[in-house]
């Protein structure tokens, strides 16, 4: 049997290893998606005072330490009961927005975006931000540059810091907004809205625009039949800070809606001992596998996840790329993994939209921003939609507030078994007996997970680390025919 | 960063290494030529380069070998293992100064106290001895040069206490010819001797022999006396000291009074003197405590001169010849400069109403010692007549009771040293002046010392009774009719065995010396330390008894401890020759051991400013960093432990010092197979 | 890979989580300095590059290598001594590959407690007590996955390092200024500091930079930092009982942490030659408490709920003692 | 281990308490057991965790804090700051799964030298009871393990 290894994927944050095994007649027999690694923090979080976890938890992912801090306070609260004043989850929510726009921007231009604007089997020296800032153009490159700087700054102004914010706390945060600094936010705000919608623009024109793409995208290479789930407001609205987590089937029927306390009655996690990442899957549907459909409790949480599983977005201009995303792409729900990043600057847009709601609400400047929890605290789970996916920390603590358990359930972990067939589908399609594996071919694979801009950094937080990636070509009797090796 | 390995670019330090015999205080235990070899051979990549054993270091011979592997194997450390440092230190520092070594490059380490004199097993006992060369070497390798510190000493000291330990070292240092500054809280010198009547063992009168001092003190042109005054604030350090005085107003110019008593004759208010007179004698308002006190001028009390209460009278100032009387003098405050200090500040006594069981203020004619004293003085108030409360009848019964308040578990467990002698004291001028039968009434009888014991047994032959046994009671509740009216005195007789009452007319509680109550603020002030129960803490018990471990501050006298007049006295001149050598010598050197902060790394935490008992770190607010200052700075590392930055650095004990001593020390641990961990791939 | 003669650049990851790659992006127009005096050859994040090219390099082409991130496992390892073989200049980037940072913690644990908490945690349906193995066969071969050693470790604890970039992440602005003068020097125009030292950071600890009040120091209660009802923002945050690591972290950061509100955790790790981190915030914070009274001193202490996640937050496997008996003992004793 | 454990104990002394205490000992013959391996510093204000921690790590099995008695600090009171230190070094070893008794503090003034012998034979019986410590790090073994460890999960 022959066997491919991809090793490991490069542009994503973290870490990931591909098997490919094919038979005798050189098909894809079976692929296996291998996480090398575990950090442990649901271990070493134990003991630790409950009010450190959301600086503590902010080092499972630095990409993403925001949606981290999130969560960790939402628990936090939970945990002493306590309920923040409304000034002070405005502060958290702007904060979150800040980093959703500088997250999603890095994504589509630094790691997805390459793909898309250098194309697939464009020179490897090339798919990168550089490569990108130099086919689109230093002006373009500037901006981008700007969008994540502007960004920056709104998680700085009220996280303290740029990476790895430190205000919240149990009860509220440690920092208010003054009225100079609202007035730079609403402005950057305002800027941010224009920087979405040319950005949505520029999909538009090189994406969309460019039918090979198109084909991409709509074919079935990229496609799987999964449930969906994502976080919405009481009008079922996309949010990402606050709501409850909607769940739909593959055909786009809700089954239902969870509070973050009634997650375990949804989410299971399913173990393999050739990976140190588990399965998370919808524990009413079950594990069936690496299968889609009705049947299989595969879930993917996404961008596109939180479309498919909302009725609409809560801003106006967001409202109306989400209508034109679903009439393009002939009506909800859509499987094709391409257009999350569609949907992920769709969600740009609402992100900077609700930075405009918030930085103009008179409420904003409030000094009323933390309650002393007063409650013997106990356990409580807090859930936030990270970019990745929907992001749950579950804390048990004793009567001072030390941690005796922890769970938690990442973004990017929710997708690793839709990945996983995102990739058997792929490989599938794409290698074939006789077929000659070639770099942009690998690199076709790789885009079918890197679609889910899936960060290892943080489905590792329990461990990290790079592999090379690697294609292995051996014949039946395992000897090497050629080898590949892709990045480090 | 690495503690151990070494700081000299240009290569690695020379080191000597030289292990004593000690005749055979430590050969007889370590194998010396072993842990000689052993230093040649092992630490060689150290940098030793020669290892010698020999039998005393410390001999001449000994210190000429270190001296000539310096000169010619130019040798730029030295471990020597022998003795304490506290014994041969400065001997191989000053060899190594003779061979143009910097003497802090050289480094004593004990094979002796702590190896050789307390192990037994041989083997065990030199492996130990080559682990506490290995950290000397290790720790040599990391010390610095240093200087000593020198200190200019200004020539005027200041004596506190104007008792006759006070009065002796001011006397010295006088009549040596330097500035004397003696402050004395009351208005007169002269302290508790001046009080008494007569001195044991030889009975001579105390005003007597303390007066003619008293006097000299006054008189003196090298010493200002500052009665009527007490020190407010301690600045600086040793050879430069500012104290602040505060001087109390006495309402007399003392430039126009002449002393002349009138003020004190006329004055209309008496009261009861509670201070000289313990409470049995009266005064007036206008007042010197005693007849000869020193300076003579009075000092108007205000809270009992009519004047001051009511604002009539001023008799006192309508009489005074001179026109001395100033009632709108205010108080002063005096700033000197002294190089040195001398602490004589004295005892109180223990207050009898604390044992409740021997009556004292309850029954009338229970006494304490310090009243009796007054009762004894033919200046006191009952002119020297031994009188019952009543102040006529004679008693014809006395008891004296020792160790009131001492060598008891419930107040003090010290012995309070005079309370044996003064009894017997007592129980003399008690026959001799009524011929009453006397009881002394002791635990044991403690009358060490030249002439004691002999007074001890004239008293004895005096017809003096003795019963051994600590009193439980003194009562006026009768049992018998042959107790009518008196106080019964309730013993335990240990040499008779049994228990036994005895009737007596009077009753003298020889009590206890007790720290001064102020002590604790008082070592405060002065930076120095005291005993949990307040008894300033010398050097050395033995080798130091007058110096604290404060440079630049003495003490004499009894607040050290209790003491009777002889050694106080000696102390009083003990600590002038101490303050002397140092005035003739003009400047002192202090060992270099002090804290350093790098500016450059100082945080501004301030962490460090609150650690320095000797106020020796200065914050500079516009800087914001802190400082210290080496002259007040006394080396004990406290600040240097605490800084979070690691921006103070401690010269003789620093970081790399210490921690390689430590990796030194360690590297026999493993002498037998080490425990490994088990540590398998997940 | 074409040598267009520029100094070439390379960043890699072990152990870590991106946050420093993210610092880096964060330079903003400073990375078009990078791109334009440096040959990025290899920086997995932000580009692609074939592994074969850099064992293919000659040793020591590459001139300046930033690695972030901890040593977690065998992998790690290999790739650290690759890039110290390939690289003129070798950093230490950031607080994993310095100190060992926040996942360093796992040295609290055996591997099996760690395990343990991640695959049979309430949300896992995992009756056989299933583990991730080494090796393990299915249908179509074996498949490996790298085992983890049972304690993490830093950087200079299996490299020789040259310098030591401090930071969870490396404030923006320091690295930006770090670029500067490597670029500078590498026209002659600057110095490089000695071997050993730590660069993009300052000599003293974050209470320089920090612009709260402070006064002589006395803790008579530790209080956290949720508990308290308003926290005065001119006043030290220590003297107002809330534990800041401040005054044992190395300045370099600009106090954003204390400026903010909140305490800081120290993740710029120890001052310039403190041995242990943790050490010097113990004798500090002891040091500066209140009592004399054993009893008290006890109580005080109290309100120092956690003293090792306190002490050792980022700074566990440079520390002394490196990590706790359970995980050098792997839990078998 | 086969025959008696002898632990190795680092003794950290007061120059003018418990320094001069060791000196009486010796200076009176009084035994006590050779694993404690003293170091002098000028007060116990001066002992800076660090030398605990060195000392754990770098192989002694336990150590000995010894100053001058409460109030009888020759420096005034840094006796205290040593109390200090010392309790929270203890709740911080008991967290890093080091038995806190593997560090004691003992008072000792220049005069006890009998006591301090004492308290060391206690100390040395009570370590000897704990067991080696044997800190890896103070092995050059555990790399010579580590090594192996990652030849095999290489392989």
């Amino acid at each position: 049997m022959t066997r491919i290894t991809i090793d490991p994927i490069t542009r994503l944050e973290g870490h990931g290893k591909i098997e490919i095994f094919l038979d005798e007649a050189g098909d894809v027999h079976n692929t296996y998606f291998q996480i090398p690694e575990l950090r442990g923090f649901e271990r070493f979080c134990v003991g630790r005072p409950v009010e450190e976890m959301p600086l503590l938890t902010n080092r499972i992912c630095g990409v993403c330490p925001e949606a981290h801090h999130m969560a960790a306070a939402k628990a936090g609260d939970a945990v002493y009961g306590v309920d923040p004043p409304s000034a002070a989850k405005k502060l958290r929510e702007l904060l979150y927005m800040g980093f959703y726009f500088t997250d999603h921007t890095t994504h589509f231009y630094a790691l997805g975006g390459p793909d898309f604007v250098m194309g697939p089997d464009a020179p490897v020296a090339e798919r990168n931000i550089l490569g990108v800032i130099h086919k689109v153009g230093l002006e373009i490159g500037g901006k981008v540059i700007q969008a994540r700087k502007y960004g920056h700054t709104v998680v700085e102004m009220l996280g303290g810091r740029k990476v790895h914010p430190c205000t919240s706390i149990p009860g509220g945060v440690t920092k208010g907004l003054s009225e100079a600094e609202r007035v730079d936010i609403e402005e950057m705000g305002r800027w941010a809205v224009e920087f979405a919608q040319f950005s949505l623009q520029l999909f538009a024109d090189i994406v969309l625009g460019n039918q090979q793409y198109v084909d991409l995208i709509l074919g079935d290479i990229y496609s799987d039949r999964t449930h969906y789930i994502g976080l919405v407001d009481d009008n079922n609205l996309v949010n990402f800070y606050d709501g409850k987590v909607s769940v739909v089937d593959p055909d786009g029927k809700r089954l239902g809606k969870y509070a973050p306390e009634e997650y375990t009655d949804w989410i299971a996690e399913h173990v393999e001992p050739w990976t140190y990442l588990k399965f998370p899957y919808l524990k009413q549907v079950g594990w069936k596998g690496f299968v889609g459909g009705n049947d299989s409790g595969v879930y993917m949480a996404t961008p596109l996840s939180r479309l498919n599983a909302a009725d609409g977005m809560a801003t106006p201009l967001a409202q109306a790329e989400y209508e034109r995303f679903y009439e393009t792409l002939g009506g909800k729900p859509v499987h094709q993994r391409l257009a999350i990043h569609w949907a992920r600057l769709i969600e740009l847009l609402y992100a900077a939209e609700r930075w405009m709601e918030l930085a103009t609400d008179p409420e904003i400047t409030s000094k009323d921003i933390h309650t002393v929890p007063t409650k013997v605290p106990t356990e409580g789970v807090g859930i936030v939609e990270a970019p990745r996916g929907t992001l749950t920390h579950h804390y048990w603590t004793d009567e001072r507030g030390i941690l005796t358990k922890v769970n938690l359930i990442v973004g990017t972990t929710n997708n690793y078994a839709p990945i996983t067939m995102s990739i058997k589908k792929a490989a599938s399609s794409l290698i074939s007996a006789g077929t000659v594996v070639t770099e942009g071919m690998l690199n076709m694979v790789e885009m079918a997970f890197r679609a889910y801009d899936p960060c290892f950094g943080c489905a590792t937080h329990s461990l990290p680390g790079q592999m090379p990636l690697q294609v292995t070509i051996r014949d039946a009797d395992g000897g090497v025919v050629d080898v590949l090796r892709q990045n480090c | 960063m690495s503690a151990n390995g070494n700081k000299n670019e240009e290569g690695k330090e020379r080191i000597g290494v030289y292990v004593c015999h000690c005749g055979s205080n430590i050969a007889g235990v370590v194998d010396v030529k072993d842990v000689a070899v052993w230093a040649k051979e092992e630490m060689g990549d150290e940098g030793v380069v020669v290892a010698r054993d020999y039998k005393f270091m410390c001999s001449s011979l000994g210190q000429e070998l270190i001296e000539n592997d310096i000169k010619e194997l130019g040798l730029t450390r030295v471990v020597v293992a022998a003795c304490s440092p506290h014994l041969h230190e400065q001997t191989f520092r000053t060899a190594a100064e003779r061979a143009g070594l910097n003497p802090y490059l050289s480094e004593l380490v004990s094979i002796r106290e702590q190896v050789s004199w307390v192990h037994t097993d041989k083997v065990k006992a030199t492996e130990k001895a080559k682990a506490v060369v290995a950290g000397g070497i290790e720790r040599v390798i990391q010390n610095e040069p240093l200087e000593p510190l020198r200190v200019p000493i200004h020539p005027a000291t200041l004596v506190v206490g104007g008792g006759i330990a006070g009065i002796q070292a001011a006397l010295e240092i006088a009549d040596a010819g330097h500035k004397v500054y003696l402050v004395e809280r009351e208005p007169s010198i002269g302290g508790h001797m001046a009080q008494f009547d007569k001195t044991f063992p030889t009975l001579d009168c105390a005003a007597c022999i303390l007066t003619p001092r008293m006097v000299s003190v006054g008189e003196h042109p090298n010493i200002e006396l500052l009665t009527w005054s007490e020190v407010e604030r301690v600045e600086g350090y040793v050879g430069n000291f500012s104290v602040t005085v505060r001087k109390r107003p006495r309402y007399v110019d003392t430039e126009l009074c002449t002393g002349c008593g009138i003020c004190w004759e006329k004055c209309p208010k008496k009261v009861i003197d509670e201070v000289f007179e313990v409470g049995i004698g009266y005064r007036t308002a206008v007042y010197t405590p005693f007849p000869q006190a020193v300076p003579k001028y009075p000092v108007i009390d205000t809270e009992t001169c009519i004047y001051f209460q009511n604002g009539k009278c001023k008799a006192c100032e309508k009489l005074c010849p001179t026109g001395a009387i100033k009632f709108d003098q205010e108080e002063e405050i005096v700033l000197l400069e002294v190089g040195n200090i001398i602490i004589a500040t004295g005892f109180d006594l223990f207050d009898a109403r604390r044992i409740p069981e021997y009556g004292y203020g309850r029954l009338a004619n229970v006494f304490t010692s310090a009243e009796f004293e007054r009762m004894c003085n033919a200046a006191g108030p009952t002119d020297g007549e031994v009188v019952m409360r009543d102040g006529v009848s004679k008693p014809a019964s006395v008891g004296i009771v020792h160790c009131v308040g001492s060598r008891d578990r419930n107040y003090n467990n010290y012995c309070s040293v005079i309370c044996c002698m003064s009894s017997l004291k007592f129980a003399h001028l008690v026959k001799e002046r009524t011929g009453a039968e006397v009881y002394n009434f002791y635990i044991d009888m403690r009358t060490a010392y030249k002439d004691y014991d002999e007074f001890y047994q004239r008293v004895m032959g005096e017809g003096v009774l003795f019963v051994r046994g600590r009193v439980a009671e003194i009562t006026d509740a009768t049992r018998s009719p042959g107790e009518e009216g008196k106080l019964v005195i309730q013993v335990e007789d240990t040499l008779a065995g049994r228990q036994r009452r005895i009737p007596v007319d009077m009753a003298i509680l020889a009590v206890g010396l007790e720290p001064r109550a102020d002590a604790k603020e008082v070592a405060k002030k002065f930076g120095i330390s005291c005993s949990a129960a307040g008894w300033i803490t010398e050097k050395h018990p033995k080798l130091d008894p007058v110096a604290t471990m404060t440079e630049g501050i003495f003490i004499a006298g009894a607040v050290q401890g209790p003491k009777d007049i002889p050694t106080s006295v000696a102390q009083g001149a003990a600590a002038a020759a101490r303050v002397l050598s140092r005035i003739s010598r003009g400047e002192i050197y202090l060992e270099p051991i002090r804290a350093t902060v790098n500016a450059e790394m100082c945080s501004g935490c301030r962490i460090c400013n609150n650690l320095c008992p000797f106020n020796a770190i200065i914050f500079h607010e516009d800087l914001m960093v802190s400082e210290i200052n080496h002259a007040l700075c006394q080396g004990c590392g406290t600040c240097v432990a605490a800084c979070p930055a690691g921006a103070i650095s401690g010269t003789g004990f620093s970081n790399e010092q210490v921690l390689s001593q430590i990796e030194g020390l360690l590297e026999f641990s493993f002498a037998e197979e080490p425990v490994l961990m088990e540590m398998t791939p997940a | 890979m074409s040598d267009n003669g520029k100094p070439k650049f390379a960043m890699y990851w072990a152990a870590s989580c991106g946050g420093c790659e993210i610092a880096v992006l964060n330079i903003n127009e400073k990375i078009l300095d990078v791109d334009a005096n440096f040959e990025v050859v290899f920086w997995p994040v932000a580009m692609d590059a074939k592994y074969k090219d850099v064992e293919a390099m000659p040793d020591k082409s590459i001139t300046l290598t930033l690695f972030n991130g901890g040593i977690r496992n065998e992998e790690n390892e290999h790739l650290a001594r690759l890039l110290r073989q390939k690289s003129q200049i070798l950093v230490a980037f950031g607080s994993c590959a310095t100190e060992g940072c926040i996942p360093g913690l796992a040295n609290l644990s055996s591997t099996e407690q760690i395990f343990a908490a991640a695959y049979d945690s309430v949300s896992t349906v995992n009756p056989d007590g299933v583990r991730p193995e080494y090796a393990y066969d299915i249908p179509e071969g074996e498949l490996y996955i790298p085992a983890f050693y049972p304690v993490l470790k830093t950087l200079d604890q299996v490299v020789d390092v040259d310098y030591y970039m401090p930071g969870c992440p490396p404030e923006s602005h320091q690295i930006a200024a770090v670029v500067d003068l490597v670029i500078k020097a590498l026209h002659g125009e600057a110095e490089l500091p000695p071997k050993g030292a730590t660069i993009g950071a300052g000599m003293s600890t974050v209470c320089d930079e920090c612009g709260r009040k402070r006064h002589v120091k006395k803790v008579k209660k530790f209080v956290r930092i949720h508990e308290v009802e308003e926290i005065d923002p001119e006043l030290c945050l220590l003297e107002q009982g809330i534990l800041c690591n401040g005054p044992a972290t190395r300045e370099g950061c600009g106090a954003l942490c204390p400026s903010a509100g909140a305490a800081c955790i120290g993740c710029y790790g120890p001052a310039q030659g403190a041995l242990d981190y943790g050490a010097r915030l113990m004798t500090a914070l002891a040091s500066v408490i209140d009592s004399n009274d054993p009893e008290e001193i006890d109580s005080i202490l109290d309100g120092i709920v956690d003293p090792v996640g306190s002490f050792y937050r980022f700074s566990l496997p440079h520390s002394l003692l490196r990590a706790a008996k359970p995980a050098w003992t792997n839990g078998s004793r | 281990m086969s025959e008696q454990f002898e632990p190795v104990i680092i003794g950290f002394t007061c120059n003018w308490c418990s320094y001069r205490a060791a000196d009486m000992a010796g200076t009176a013959r009084i035994k006590y057991p050779p694993n404690v391996r003293l170091i002098r510093l000028m007060c116990s204000g001066r002992l800076d965790p660090t030398f605990v921690l060195k000392a754990l790590s770098g192989g002694a099995d336990g150590v000995l804090i010894t100053g001058c008695h409460p109030g009888e600090c020759h420096y005034l009171e840094q006796n205290y700051k040593a109390l200090r230190r010392y309790l929270l070094l203890r709740r911080t070893l008991a967290q890093m799964g080091i038995e806190p008794e593997r560090v004691k503090l003992v008072w000792a003034s220049a005069a006890e030298g009998v006591r301090l012998a004492r308290e060391i034979g206690v100390f040395v019986d009570e370590v000897r009871d704990l067991g080696p410590l044997r800190w890896p790090t103070s092995l050059p073994a555990v790399h010579a393990e580590e090594a192996k460890m990652m030849e095999e999960v290489a392989a």
